[in-house]
């Protein structure tokens, strides 16, 4: 059955909701508006003004009221409309939620959900684009998720109402609105993903894919391109980036003796990079049959125009071709022609729209 | 025609002020007609700018300004070059009142070359000369202002820093933050609370303990003034600019006003009041009617003079807004156009290690 | 002895509030014992903390609260069990108030096992029953008070939230934002700024545009307390307590004291004021002497019961401190000690790929 | 002749504010106090209260304040009192200052310098303690340095002020008081070092040690007591972390043929990442001998009680280490037996305490 992760995620509040009385939806427009992208729709009107509460703008305020009462033992989840505004918050994401457990030497757990869309929408320019995947996986105390399609959106949000510990969810607009098909299991009450373990969403051979969140679905189009040149690649939906599944990786990684991670954020010191250096530094590394890369976001602000836009973020031929570099690089183009030619520009002449597989 | 007219102002409302803003005004017909070309120009440059978004050609967001029109027109028309602006995201009325052509805003809308950002910044992204923005952050652009009237303490230059925020952003902590520090080092900066009843889906009372915006800077004084009347906060203005510059520090100004469409485009703008109350704003306070109705009573302009105005404003914006269909966007070059002033990267890395990007100077470097 | 007093209470100031606390106080005899046992004690542990970082077994920060004991120990006298506490790091004294022995408090400053945090948390970050910490970060208990207040009002327990920061902090945004939303949301939180002149070399009117810290809440109402009479704080918080409780939402409490040592251990306090000012403030409005100095004047306790009080707890704090000086720290394994209450890493992470170290549970996991 | 980074760093704010009647300092206790770390001594008195200015304690407010100044043409340099207090101001740094030259279309420059004190200092515990390396260089738009001597403190801190980029400048609270030898050159008040390049501290043949700030001194002295054992090591300390130079690093690795990066920040997503990433996607790769590793941080927020904090930093015997498995592991290690055995739990039985070589 078709379901949209908007509706997954709004099932997952409302089915936690329902089972534990202790957690609480907090955020701007959640409540009256039904959420500024209609994620808690209706649970304002099931739950009431205690259990859906609309905040004023005032991120550092709300977010540490949220931290605070999960101190007091409730299980606040909180929006961020988007994770552009957490950064008005971050100070109590990390130093009040991630860090308190720890100091408190476990005398205070910190139950708490920060979600909302996170990374780039369609056309919104550079303060509303940003993806925070690698800043918030970088640090320990979290736990970080990245949800895909319906199934994970469901089945880890539940779970990260669940966790003890605080969980930043980071969600994509652009898949809010994406219908995916969903399994009876997962569509039950009582259906729980757990955090920590990704899912290969497609087998192959030849080269592993790793993403999450919507460059999965980047990875997953052009694994279909690519197929039709023989070349049938393994995708993994990491699913969570802290803890980060590094065995599946690693698993996939000795069968397929290539690795190409796909990411929509900026590359310096992402989540890929924290990928390839686990290879080099794993036994998988002797796996390899030629170097891994790295398909990322641009290393700009992403701009609004939409033909600039279309140019910052990785698109299916993008993966494409840097799979074909990599299955290609046996070494030799590494060995023999620097591939970081100065002032070597290249000229897009197409720019295709972006299209979903769903 | 008469060549000027007084006119009554609605109470100001005084917060920690012994004398607030005068409450009569003298207009000349001149300046009439002035103002009332803006406040058409501003009004036609949203609804266009709807218009676009309806078709297409905006993506992302898009907030308009119809309703808030005198405000910004009725500020512009006290203020002086050396003073500065900086605002949120619903910006394009002001970029054209500080100098940036309609073509330069509506093609930055549409994301084209001739966009005052290139099409690099889009809707909430505007900047021109004294005008900083242009913020899609809420509330972060009131220390910014309070910085940009440092620079102008700093200098000297006896300008004042105009900084306007909403009523849903008159809660972010930072704007008490800046508060405290403009009284504290009397930084010459008017810190301009438009009231337009909600923050997105969030009526005032939902989001706001006190509503008298005027009065939540504490120690720092403040004017309620009527933001629906254009001569009231151009009055409003012309003493806040005396009071900056007579070295008493910041201002708090709040003006009243309302917001007809949704929040942005994506907002239908229903479902947090009635279309009465939309309707009935429309018809006792629009800015543009009530000043029509002012100006042509007292005999000031004449009803065929503002035709002549309505008709050149609807001409001008109708061919900025054809153009700005037509416009190519700039070239994919420019992805790395201008990220640094001084890059010292090698080069920009693109989208995987064999796509490397040149990075490029579009902006002059002085 | 006598078996009770009634003490005249230095009148509050009061921002929106018709009626504030009672003026007039009665004093049990045995009330009176306690309380100077607590100010005796939060005083010698802070001699004991000075003297342990002087001896360079504390490490990093130490901030003391010697001068200041009469806000906690009038605060805890007039608190229930239901009520909790947050602070920021000067929060030696509240965590002992707040149910922690002794030892509990010395040798988490030590860096001992048997610290409240084993050491893991240090000087600021000491935490227990209802007690949310000491916090590192200047404002952050603001919204985290607000929050446990959240939780009491969610849970309809009755209790109110105490969220102490001092002037300094005072400036901070966040607490402006929590402010609205309590008002907003009727939370039952008391936010108590403890004004003790400075923040770190910064005096108060050199930080803030207005200190009357009690009225900086706007709309929220406020009492001004002089925080040097531990039965005016008593008093002060018996009415917040029943303010909150009456469903009226949050309140403002300034309590006006003073610190004696510099802002934390490396700063010897004497570059921003005058030992003379240090020198009256002891001699004239010392929370300790001058409460000893009532209720002796008034019989309600003898000499010696004082001086008794004074050997024990010299007594209990000094073996503490020899204590919290020979425990050993914590074992080497509890690096990687309750990094997550439900941890799922394969291993952490150590310092290079060939450390690889396991997650431990320490403290239980209900 | 010796001088501190101290006052390298004082130094440098001396003549540039000397030098430019726009450059002016703001932040918490810069003024009277002399700086909570003396950086700023004696600039207030010499400069008065226009250009040494004491702000509240109010991170997000002043920050945007320094941003909002450089948006009109002054040069703020803007202290945080350590940067772990700029999380509640990151908003600024990041979508006002690094985003808008880029938004505007070059429009609006944005002059601002970001500095102070970084990563873990002594006993200060987990909320006082982190490196913000690797977030800010995540980030286009800004630039991101991170000086280890005194002559990297005082010519990058010039160069930084001068740059009309916005600059973060990340020091180290432990190196202040380290004297270093500076060279007349150095000393002259026209020395200005170029950002974005990194400097060889030391030439060697068998490995090369990347590394940054004061992660520097501890590559260094792991290099000394290496050398005893007659692996050389060539240390390049990187200066810059944004730009990073990564031909420095690559002509190096095409002579050692080995690398190991060296950080104190936590390792996921982290600067040594990053440049495992880079190696891994360039000719360099091709020139190991051996997969590259990463010392870092503890994966773990920093605990106060010295024993412990002195086991979530590396120290020279870690880096040692990690040299020495390196250099032993030509693939055997990793192809035959897996490191991260599950359940091997390092055990340390002696505990230096950490000592600088100056
Ligand atoms: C820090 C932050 N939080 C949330 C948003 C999303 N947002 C954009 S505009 C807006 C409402 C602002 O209302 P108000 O300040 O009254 O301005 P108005 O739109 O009425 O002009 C919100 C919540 C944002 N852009 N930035
Ligand atoms: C956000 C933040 N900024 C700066 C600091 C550094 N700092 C620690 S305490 C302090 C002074 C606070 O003064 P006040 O609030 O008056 O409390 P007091 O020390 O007087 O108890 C400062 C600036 C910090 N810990 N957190
Ligand atoms: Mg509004
Ligand atoms: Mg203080």
């Amino acid at each position: 059955k078709p379901v949209t992760v908007r509706d997954a995620l709004n099932q997952a509040l409302d089915e936690e909701m329902a089972r534990d009385e202790t957690v609480f939806l907090l955020g701007e427009e959640v409540a009256q508006y039904d959420g500024a992208y209609k994620v808690s729709r209706g649970l304002w009107k099931k739950y009431g003004d205690k259990r859906v509460i609309d905040t004023p703008i005032t991120e550092a305020g709300f977010a540490g009221i949220a931290v605070g009462a999960a101190f007091a033992g409730l299980r606040p989840v909180c929006e961020f409309m988007t994770f552009n505004f957490s950064m008005q918050a971050i100070d109590h994401v990390i130093n009040s939620a991630a860090k308190t457990f720890y100091m408190s030497a476990g005398a205070v757990p910190v139950p708490v959900v920060f979600r909302g869309p996170n990374g780039a929408a369609a056309g919104v320019a550079a303060q509303h684009s940003q993806c925070f995947g690698a800043w918030y996986s970088h640090c320990p105390g979290l736990k970080v998720l990245m949800p895909y399609s319906s199934e994970d959106a469901k089945g880890l949000l539940k779970a990260a109402i669940r966790d003890p510990d605080p969980v930043v969810f980071l969600e994509d607009e652009i898949l809010y609105g994406v219908p995916f098909a969903m399994s009876d299991e997962a569509l039950a009450d009582d259906f729980v993903l757990p955090i920590g373990k990704a899912k290969v969403e497609r087998a192959g051979q030849h080269v592993t894919l790793v993403c999450a969140g919507k460059a999965t679905d980047t990875a997953l189009q052009a694994a279909n391109q690519l197929a039709g040149e023989g070349i049938e690649c393994e995708v993994i939906n990491l699913r969570s980036l802290r803890p980060l599944d590094f065995d599946t990786i690693a698993q996939s990684v000795a069968k397929t003796h290539h690795l190409v991670t796909v990411e929509q954020g900026w590359p310096q010191s992402g989540i890929g990079a924290e990928i390839c250096a686990r290879v080099m530094e794993s036994p998988a590394f002797f796996e390899l049959d030629a170097p891994a890369w790295r398909v990322s976001g641009a290393d700009v602000p992403m701009p609004y125009a939409r033909s600039l836009e279309t140019l910052a973020l990785p698109r299916p031929p993008d993966v494409a071709a840097a799979v074909r570099a990599v299955l290609a690089n046996r070494g030799e183009c590494f060995m023999h022609t620097p591939c970081l030619g100065e002032g070597t520009v290249v000229m897009w002449d197409s720019l295709p729209e972006w299209e979903h597989t769903h | 025609t008469k060549s000027e007219a007084t006119f009554e102002i609605k109470p100001y409302k005084l917060h920690k002020l012994e004398q607030g803003p005068a409450t009569s005004a003298t207009l000349s017909s001149e300046d009439a007609l002035k103002m009332y070309e803006k406040l058409a120009m501003l009004r036609r440059i949203e609804t266009a700018s709807g218009n676009l978004y309806k078709e297409k050609i905006i993506r992302g967001f898009c907030h308009l300004y119809s309703g808030q029109e005198a405000v910004a027109v009725g500020m512009r028309a006290a203020m002086r070059d050396v003073d500065s602006v900086i605002t949120a995201y619903r910006c394009h009325g002001w970029t054209h009142l500080m100098g940036v052509s309609v073509l330069g805003v509506l093609s930055e809308l549409t994301g084209r070359r001739t966009g005052c950002s290139r099409g690099k910044g889009g809707s909430m992204h505007l900047y021109g000369k004294n005008f900083y923005g242009g913020n899609g952050i809420v509330g972060a652009q009131a220390p910014l202002g309070a910085g940009i009237a440092l620079a102008h303490k700093y200098r000297a230059d006896g300008g004042v820093c105009f900084t306007l925020y909403g009523d849903g952003a008159a809660n972010q902590g930072q704007l008490f933050e800046a508060y405290n520090m403009a009284k504290l080092w009397d930084l010459p900066c008017v810190f301009v609370c438009e009231n337009n009843g909600y923050g997105m889906g969030t009526s005032v009372d939902r989001s706001s303990a006190s509503t008298d915006y005027y009065s939540r800077g504490d120690y720092v004084p403040g004017i309620w003034v009527d933001g629906m009347d254009v001569i009231a906060t151009r009055e409003a203005t012309r003493y806040a600019i005396d009071y900056c510059n007579s070295g008493k520090g910041p201002l708090v100004m709040e003006m009243e006003t309302y917001r007809y469409s949704g929040h942005s485009m994506s907002d239908p703008g229903t479902s947090y009041r009635t279309r009465d109350e939309v309707q009935e704003v429309r018809q006792t306070r629009d800015p543009i009617t009530s000043f029509k109705e002012k100006i042509l009573s007292r005999e000031l302009v004449t009803p065929d003079q503002l035709k002549e105005i309505d008709a050149q404003v609807r001409k001008e914006v109708d061919e900025a807004t054809k153009q700005a269909k037509t416009e190519p966007e700039v070239g994919v070059e420019e992805l790395t156009g201008d990220i640094y002033r001084n890059n010292l990267e090698t080069l920009i890395r693109g989208l995987h290690p064999a796509a490397p990007l040149q990075h490029y100077e579009v902006a002059p470097r002085n």
